[in-house]
C-alpha cells in the first residue's frame, strides 16, 4: 500500500484491485487477502447452511402446526419453545451445547474438512449448525405461525372450504404458498442475524472459519484483511439477497405477470 | 367548445378543460428515459355550477368521477385546463389563498369509517376546521361543534365519543358536520351514501337536501347511482373513461337521453318498478383502461349502437342537442356521431326499443 | 307437490364474542324449490349472509354455532351428515359465489386450475384427488393441461361468457377484471355439478353494466343447468328482476316471506313498506325520500319481540311479543302482529307524515 | 395486581379529553389492559420487564459490591445463598453485583441503540411514505443501502476506527435498526394515507407537515412501538454478541456481554461466569419478547419479523 499517496488515490487504487479479485496483502502474514480468505469460508458456510436447514426444517412445520391447533396444547409448546429459542444468544446456545455434549463423541471443538469425510464433517458442524439455527427457526417460526393465520382466514381459503376440498387440501394447496410470501422476505432480513450468529459460534466451538480470522485480525488491527472480510460480508449479503429475490418470484405470481390485462 | 352564453348570475364554479393525468408507476430508468405512462384519469372536462345548485357526476368505477371532484376541490393538482371559483382563478393558489379557498369548498368522503381519523373523538373531529381557519376557539368552539351535531342530528352525548363507537349513518352525520362547520358555498360529495344501509340512505340523502335548502349550498354530488343521482340533483353529467359523455338538466337527461352510454347505462339499473327482459343485457365488456384509451370515440368498444368507421376514427365533440325540450338556450350537450344522423335513421336502429 | 330442495326449519346462528353473544340469525325458516331463483334481501346485519355459510356450515366454529331443528337438503337433514359427507355436498350438490371475487379466488393459482379442481373433486374424472396426487400437481408436476377436468374448466368458462378461455384459464386472477372474476366463481361454482348455488352479493362490489351482464348469466344458467340458485343481496331491484320468491331479513330474523310479485306490489311488513319507500327510484319524482328513523338495531342481547319496532310507525304495545308469521296471502306471510286475529289492522291506513323528513335522530 | 395498575394508569391517561400518550388513546390502551387481565404471557412478560428495570434502577443499592472489586476468592462456585450466591469470575469479583450493574448498562445500551434507531428510522420512513416521489426514492434506496450493513459489520468498522467503548455497541445497533423503523413507518404510513381522513384533513386546509404529526403519526405508533420491543430484545442480544466477539464494549465494563466474554475460557472449569449471564439475558429477552408480543395482540399488529 502506497501510505503516501493522496487519499483518492490510494482509494481508486484500491477499488481497481477490488475489481480484479486483489484484496491486498494481510500485515501480519503477509498473504493475500483472497487467499485467506478463501482458505476459511468453507466451515462458516457449512455452519451457515446446515443453520439455515435445521431453521426452516423447524418452523415450518412448526408455524403450520401451532397454526392450524392455535390455543391448543401443541400450540403453548410451541410456542413456548419459540420464545425461549428467540430469547438466547446463539453463541450462549453453543456454549450450553458444549457443556452437554462435553462427555460424548460428539465433537465440540474444530473443524474437519467435508473432503476428508462426510461424516466427521457433519459431526463437527451439526452443533454449531443447531445453535445459530435455532433462534433463526424460532423467529421464522412465528412468522410462518402469524402469516399462516391470516392466510386461513382469507375469502379464497372460505372458498376452497365451499369447494367441499378437505381440510389438508386447504391447507397446503390452497394456504401454505400464500402464507410463504411474506416469509421469504423476511427469511432475507434475517441473515443479518444468521451470519452474526455464526461468526459468534466459531468462536464458541473453535472453528477456524471466517469468524475468527475476522476477530483475529481486529484483534491485531490487520486492516487489509479486515476491510476484505467486509466487503465479502457485503458479497454475502447481495447473493443472499438476490436469492430471496428469486424464491419471491418464484412463489408470488402477482410479481411474475405484473397488472391488468 | 364551451361558449356558454354567460347567464347573469355568473356560476359559482366554472371549470374548463379539466386535465388530470397519473404517472403510471414505472422504473427509474424509464422515467428517466421519459417514456413515461400516464393514467388519464380525467381529460378534458368542463363543468359549471351555480349557487344553490346541485350537480350529479355519475359514471362507473373508474371513469374519473372522483379525481373530477377531488381536483375541483383542490386536493388535486390539475395537470391541464383552468378552474374559477367566486370569479376567481383558482387553478393554482396555494399557500393562504388555497387554504381560504378550503374554507369555501369542502368534501364529505365515499367511506365515512375511513374518513374520519379514528384516533380522535368526533367532537375534536368536527372542532378541527374551526381552530384551523380560526373561526372559534374556547367555549364558543364548544358551543359551535354543539350547534352543528344538532343540525345534522347528533347529539351533545355524542362529542367525546370515537368514531368506531356509531353506525355508519352517523358518521357520515359527522362527516357532513365537519363540512358544514366553516360555513362553505360549495360541498364536493363524493359518493357520500353508496356506503350506507338501504335505509340509512334516504336519511342522509334528505339531510343534504335540507342543508341544502337552508344555507344555500351547492353541490357538486358524484355517484354511480343513477337513482340517487336523478333524486338530488337539478343538472347532471355522465362520464366515461375520463371525458363527459352527455351532460344537461337532469330533467333533459333522464327523460330524453341521447348517449348511447347512458340510455345503456340507465338500462342496466335493477330496477323494482318494472321487469327487465333478458335480451336486455346491452353493455357487454368493462370499461377499457384509461392510460390505454381507444382511439376516436372512447365508447366505441362497448357501444350498442356502434355507426361505423367514424366512431373508430374520430373523437365526437360535445354538441348541443337539437329539438331538446324546444328551448333555445338548452344547456344539453351530448359527445356522439349520432347528433350528425337524422332523427329517422337513429331511430331505426334503436335496439332500446 | 314434489318435496322442496332446500328446507330450512328455525335456523338459529349465533357467536360468542366478548361483548356477548351474537344473535345473527334467529329462528327463520323458508324452502327453496326445484328450478327456483329464491332471493333473501336484508341490510347489513340482518344475517343475510350468515344464513347462507349456515347452510353450508362454513361457520367457523368457535365462536359460531348454528343451531336449528333441520336443515334438509333433498330430504336428508345436513345438520346429521358427517364432515366427509358435508364435504361431497360442497360444491358437488351446493355451491357458494362470493361477494368479492378479488379475495375470493387464491391469488398464486391459475383460474383454470382453481375451476379444474371442483371437477376432480366431484365428478367422476379419471383423474385422482387424493391429497398426495394433488399436491403433487400443486408443486411439482403442474395441473395438466390435456386432462379431462382442466376441458372441463375451459368449457364452462366458455359457457359463463370468458372470452378466450383457453388462453385465460392458464391466467391468474389479477390479471382478470371484476366482472371476469365472478364469470370464474361462476364457472367454479357450476364445476361440480350442483343443485343448487347459493350467491352471496354476487354483484355488489361489480359495476351495473357488469351487474346486468352477470345476474342475465345467472337466469341463463339456471335454465341451462337447471340448478336452483338461493340469491343474497341488499338491492331489491337485484331481487325484483332475477327472483322467484324471495324472503325479507331484519336483525336475523324473516320479516315477510312471498311470491316477488305479490311482495312488490303488495308489501305486508311495515319493514317491507318501509324499505321500497325509502329507496329513491329512477322513474319517481318524490321531492323527500321517505326515511325510516334511527338505525339497525344492536345484536347482542337482542331484547325479544319485534325487532323492527322501535323503528316502526304502526308499533303497538304487542310488538314486543315473539314474533309469529302470519298468512297474508298465497304463500305470502308477514311476521307482523298486525296481522294476528285480535288486531288485523290494515296497513294501507298510515299516520300522518312525520314532521321532520329526516324522522329523529338516531339513538347510539 | 399488575392489571389494576394498567388499569388505574390508563384511566388516568384517558380521563379527560385532551390526553394523549403519543396518540394511543382509550382503545389501544383498553384493549391492552383487556389482554393483561387474561393473558398470560403478557402478564409474566411485564413482571419481568419490571423487575428488571428496576433492578437496573437500583443497581448500587441491590448489588452487594462494588463490580470492580477483586478481592474476593478467585473462581468460586454459586451457593445461591452466603457471600456470593452466584460465586466469583475468575479475577475474584463478585458474579451477583457484576450481573447487577450489567442489567444497567446492558439495558441502556439496548434502549439507547433503538431510540438511536428509532428517531432517526421513524422520520425517514414518515418523510418517505407520505411525501413520496424522488424523496421516498432516495429515502428509500439509502435505507436498502443500510440493509446490507448488519450490526456486526458496522461494529467491525467502529471498532476498527475508534477501539472499544460503550458507543460502539450503541452506534452499531443504532445504526442498523433504522432502516427496520424506516421502512415499517413508511409502510403504515403509505396504508394510511390511502384512508380519506388525510385526505379530509387537507380538504379542511391543515397543513401538510401538521397532518404528517397529527394525523398520520398517531395512527402509526402501534407497529413502531411493537417494533420498539422486539427490537430491544435483538439489541440486547446483538450487544451480548458484539462484546462476547470483543467488538463491543471494553472488557472492563460489565455488561452481559463482556461478563460473557470473560467466561469464555473457562467453560469447562467454571461454567457459571458463562452460564449464569446467558441465563440472565434469556430470561430479560423473553421478558421483553412476551411484553411486545402482548402489545401485538392488543394492537392487532402483524409479525412483520423484523430483527
Amino acid at each position: 500500500m502506497n501510505l503516501d499517496e493522496p487519499v483518492h488515490v490510494q482509494y481508486i487504487n484500491w477499488m481497481t484491485d477490488i475489481t480484479q479479485g486483489d484484496l491486498g496483502t494481510s500485515f501480519f502474514s503477509n498473504q493475500p487477502v483472497l487467499e485467506m480468505i478463501v482458505g476459511v469460508i468453507e466451515p462458516t458456510l457449512s455452519i451457515g447452511t446446515l443453520g439455515m436447514l435445521i431453521a426452516v426444517s423447524i418452523a415450518l412445520p412448526a408455524g403450520i402446526i401451532s397454526a392450524l391447533r392455535r390455543y391448543q396444547p401443541e400450540d403453548y409448546v410451541a410456542t413456548i419453545l419459540a420464545f425461549l429459542g428467540l430469547s438466547m444468544p446463539e453463541f450462549w446456545i453453543g456454549i450450553l451445547l458444549v457443556l452437554v455434549f462435553a462427555t460424548t463423541p460428539i465433537p465440540i471443538y474444530g473443524y474437519t474438512a467435508i473432503s476428508q469425510g462426510l461424516v466427521s464433517w457433519l459431526s463437527h458442524i451439526i452443533l454449531p449448525a443447531i445453535a445459530v439455527g435455532v433462534p433463526y427457526g424460532a423467529i421464522l417460526m412465528r412468522m410462518v405461525r402469524s402469516s399462516m393465520l391470516e392466510v386461513m382466514s382469507e375469502d379464497y381459503v372460505r372458498t376452497a372450504r365451499a369447494k367441499g376440498l378437505d381440510e389438508n387440501l386447504v391447507v397446503f394447496k390452497h394456504g401454505l404458498q400464500n402464507a410463504l410470501i411474506p416469509v421469504v422476505t423476511v427469511a432475507g432480513i434475517l441473515f443479518a442475524v444468521l451470519l452474526g450468529g455464526v461468526v459468534a459460534v466459531e468462536l464458541v466451538f473453535g472453528v477456524s472459519g471466517f469468524g475468527r480470522l475476522l476477530i483475529g485480525s481486529i484483534q491485531r488491527r490487520d486492516f487489509p484483511v479486515i476491510q476484505g472480510s467486509v466487503i465479502t460480508i457485503s458479497f454475502l449479503f447481495v447473493g443472499m439477497n438476490l436469492v430471496i429475490d428469486f424464491v419471491y418470484t418464484l412463489i408470488n405470481p402477482q410479481i411474475r405477470y405484473g397488472g391488468e390485462s | 367548445m364551451s361558449q356558454k352564453a354567460k347567464s347573469v348570475d355568473s356560476p359559482l364554479l366554472t371549470a374548463e378543460n379539466i386535465k388530470k393525468h397519473f404517472p403510471v408507476e414505472t422504473g427509474i430508468i424509464s422515467r428517466f428515459l421519459g417514456d413515461e405512462e400516464f393514467v388519464r384519469a380525467v381529460d378534458g372536462v368542463d363543468i359549471e355550477l351555480r349557487e344553490g345548485e346541485t350537480v350529479g357526476v355519475v359514471g362507473e368505477s373508474g371513469c374519473g368521477k372522483t379525481t373530477l371532484g377531488r381536483t375541483v376541490a383542490r386536493l388535486y393538482e390539475p395537470s391541464d385546463g383552468s378552474i374559477h371559483f367566486d370569479d376567481q382563478e383558482i387553478t393554482d393558489v396555494s399557500g393562504d389563498r388555497l387554504k381560504k379557498l378550503r374554507k369555501n369548498i369542502q368534501v364529505i368522503f365515499q367511506d365515512p369509517m375511513s374518513s374520519l381519523n379514528p384516533r380522535k373523538t368526533v367532537g375534536e373531529i368536527v372542532a378541527k376546521p374551526l381552530e384551523i381557519h380560526d373561526l372559534a376557539s374556547g367555549d364558543e368552539k364548544r358551543e359551535r361543534v354543539i350547534e352543528l351535531f344538532e343540525e345534522v342530528g347528533l347529539q351533545e352525548s355524542h362529542l367525546d365519543r370515537y368514531p368506531h363507537e356509531f353506525s355508519g349513518g352517523q358518521r357520515q352525520r359527522v362527516g357532513i358536520a365537519r363540512a358544514l362547520a366553516v360555513e362553505p358555498k360549495l360541498i364536493i360529495a363524493d359518493e357520500p351514501v353508496s356506503a350506507l344501509d338501504v335505509s340509512v340512505q334516504a336519511q342522509i340523502i334528505n339531510l343534504m337536501k335540507r342543508l341544502q335548502a337552508e344555507y344555500g349550498i351547492s353541490y357538486l354530488f358524484i355517484a354511480h347511482d343513477l337513482s340517487v343521482v336523478k333524486h338530488i340533483s337539478d343538472r347532471v353529467a355522465v362520464m366515461y373513461l375520463g371525458k363527459i359523455a352527455e351532460k344537461g338538466s337532469t330533467e333533459e337527461i333522464f327523460e330524453n337521453p341521447q348517449h348511447p352510454y347512458t340510455r345503456a347505462l340507465m338500462n342496466s339499473i335493477p330496477r323494482v318498478d318494472k321487469k327487465r327482459s333478458r335480451r336486455d343485457i346491452l353493455l357487454e365488456g368493462t370499461p377499457p383502461s384509461p392510460s390505454n384509451p381507444p382511439e376516436g370515440c372512447p365508447f366505441h368498444s362497448r357501444c350498442p349502437e356502434f355507426i361505423g368507421d367514424e366512431c373508430v376514427d374520430r373523437e365526437p365533440e360535445l354538441e348541443q342537442v337539437s329539438g331538446d325540450s324546444g328551448s333555445e338556450d338548452s344547456s344539453h350537450v351530448v359527445a356522439c356521431h349520432w347528433q350528425e344522423k337524422s332523427v329517422e335513421e337513429r331511430q331505426e336502429q334503436d335496439p332500446f326499443n | 307437490m314434489a318435496e322442496p330442495l332446500l328446507e330450512v326449519e328455525n335456523l338459529r346462528t349465533h357467536f360468542d364474542t366478548e361483548d356477548g353473544r351474537v344473535q345473527a340469525v334467529d329462528g327463520i325458516s323458508f324452502s327453496v324449490e326445484h328450478g327456483e331463483i329464491f332471493g333473501v334481501v336484508g341490510e347489513s346485519g340482518s344475517g343475510k349472509s350468515v344464513t347462507a355459510r349456515s347452510i353450508m356450515q362454513l361457520i367457523e366454529s368457535p365462536p359460531g354455532v348454528i343451531n336449528a331443528d333441520a336443515i334438509r337438503f333433498k330430504g336428508e337433514d345436513l345438520l346429521e351428515k358427517s364432515p366427509p359427507e358435508i364435504r361431497e355436498i360442497r360444491g358437488g350438490e351446493i355451491s357458494m359465489i362470493f361477494q368479492d371475487p378479488m379475495t375470493s379466488l387464491n391469488p398464486v393459482m391459475t383460474v383454470g386450475e382453481q375451476i379444474a379442481e371442483v371437477a376432480r373433486h366431484h365428478l367422476d374424472t379419471s383423474e385422482s384427488s387424493g391429497f398426495w396426487s394433488e399436491m403433487k400437481r400443486k408443486y411439482v408436476t403442474g395441473a395438466s393441461h390435456e386432462s379431462e377436468s382442466w376441458r372441463r374448466a375451459i368449457e364452462l368458462m366458455d359457457m359463463v361468457g370468458l372470452p378466450d378461455p383457453e388462453q385465460r384459464a392458464h391466467e391468474y386472477p389479477h390479471q382478470l377484471s371484476g366482472g371476469m372474476r365472478q364469470r370464474v366463481m361462476i364457472a367454479q361454482a357450476l364445476a361440480g355439478d350442483p343443485s343448487l348455488i347459493v350467491a352471496d352479493e354476487p354483484t355488489t362490489a361489480l359495476d351495473v353494466s357488469v351487474e346486468a351482464q352477470i345476474l342475465h348469466e345467472l337466469l341463463e344458467l339456471r335454465d341451462e343447468f337447471d340448478v336452483s340458485v338461493v340469491l343474497i343481496t341488499h338491492d331489491l331491484g337485484v331481487i325484483h328482476e332475477t327472483c322467484d320468491r324471495l324472503a325479507v331479513m331484519y336483525a336475523g330474523e324473516l320479516m315477510e316471506k312471498g311470491k316477488t310479485g305479490d311482495v312488490f306490489e303488495d308489501p305486508k311488513h311495515p319493514y317491507t313498506q318501509a324499505l321500497m319507500k325509502s329507496i329513491p327510484q329512477i322513474t319517481d319524482d318524490r321531492e323527500w325520500l321517505d326515511v325510516i328513523p334511527g338505525s339497525v338495531p344492536d345484536l347482542v342481547d337482542k331484547p325479544a319481540g319485534c325487532p323492527f319496532r322501535e323503528r316502526c310507525e304502526y308499533a303497538f304495545e304487542g310488538c314486543t311479543e315473539p314474533l309469529v308469521e302470519y298468512d297474508v296471502g298465497e304463500k305470502h306471510t308477514a311476521a307482523c302482529h298486525l296481522h294476528s286475529d285480535e288486531v288485523n289492522k290494515e296497513l294501507t291506513d298510515r299516520p300522518a307524515a312525520p314532521e321532520s323528513h329526516e324522522g329523529p335522530s338516531e339513538q347510539v | 395486581m399488575i392489571s389494576r395498575l394498567i388499569n388505574t394508569v390508563s384511566r388516568r391517561l384517558t380521563g379527560g379529553s385532551e390526553t394523549h400518550l403519543f396518540g394511543i388513546r382509550s382503545n389501544l390502551l383498553e384493549r391492552f389492559s383487556r389482554i393483561l387481565k387474561r393473558d398470560r404471557k403478557a402478564q409474566v412478560g411485564l413482571s419481568i420487564v419490571a423487575v428488571v428495570s428496576l433492578i437496573a434502577i437500583f443497581a448500587p443499592v441491590i448489588a452487594p459490591y462494588d463490580p470492580m472489586s477483586q478481592n474476593f476468592p478467585v473462581m468460586q462456585p454459586p451457593t445461591f445463598t452466603g457471600a456470593h450466591p452466584l460465586g466469583t469470575d475468575s479475577f475474584g469479583r463478585d458474579l451477583l453485583s457484576r450481573v447487577v450493574f450489567g442489567a444497567r448498562l446492558s439495558l441502556a445500551v439496548g434502549l439507547s441503540a433503538v431510540a438511536f434507531g428509532t428517531l432517526i428510522g421513524v422520520p425517514m420512513g414518515l418523510y418517505a411514505g407520505y411525501y413520496g416521489g424522488w424523496v421516498d426514492d432516495l429515502l428509500m434506496r439509502m435505507v436498502d443501502t443500510m440493509w446490507a450493513f448488519p450490526a456486526l459489520l458496522i461494529a467491525i468498522l467502529a471498532v476498527a476506527i475508534h477501539g472499544q467503548s460503550i458507543w460502539v455497541p450503541i452506534f452499531a445497533i443504532g445504526f442498523a435498526l433504522i432502516d427496520d423503523f424506516a421502512r415499517i413507518t413508511r409502510g403504515e404510513v403509505l396504508s394510511i394515507r390511502e384512508e380519506e381522513y388525510t385526505l379530509a384533513a387537507e380538504s379542511i386546509g391543515m397543513g401538510k407537515f401538521k397532518i404528517m404529526f397529527e394525523e398520520i403519526l398517531p395512527n402509526a405508533v402501534a407497529p413502531i412501538l411493537v417494533q420498539y420491543t422486539v427490537s430491544t430484545a435483538r439489541a440486547i442480544l446483538t450487544e451480548a454478541t458484539l462484546s462476547f466477539l470483543g467488538i463491543g464494549v471494553k472488557i472492563t465494563t460489565p455488561t452481559w456481554g463482556s461478563l460473557l466474554r470473560q467466561g469464555r475460557g473457562f467453560i469447562q472449569q467454571a461454567w457459571w461466569i458463562s452460564i449464569i449471564p446467558g441465563l440472565i439475558i434469556m430470561i430479560t429477552v423473553l421478558g421483553i419478547n412476551l411484553f411486545g408480543d402482548a402489545l401485538r395482540d392488543a394492537f392487532d399488529v402483524k409479525e412483520s419479523g423484523g430483527t
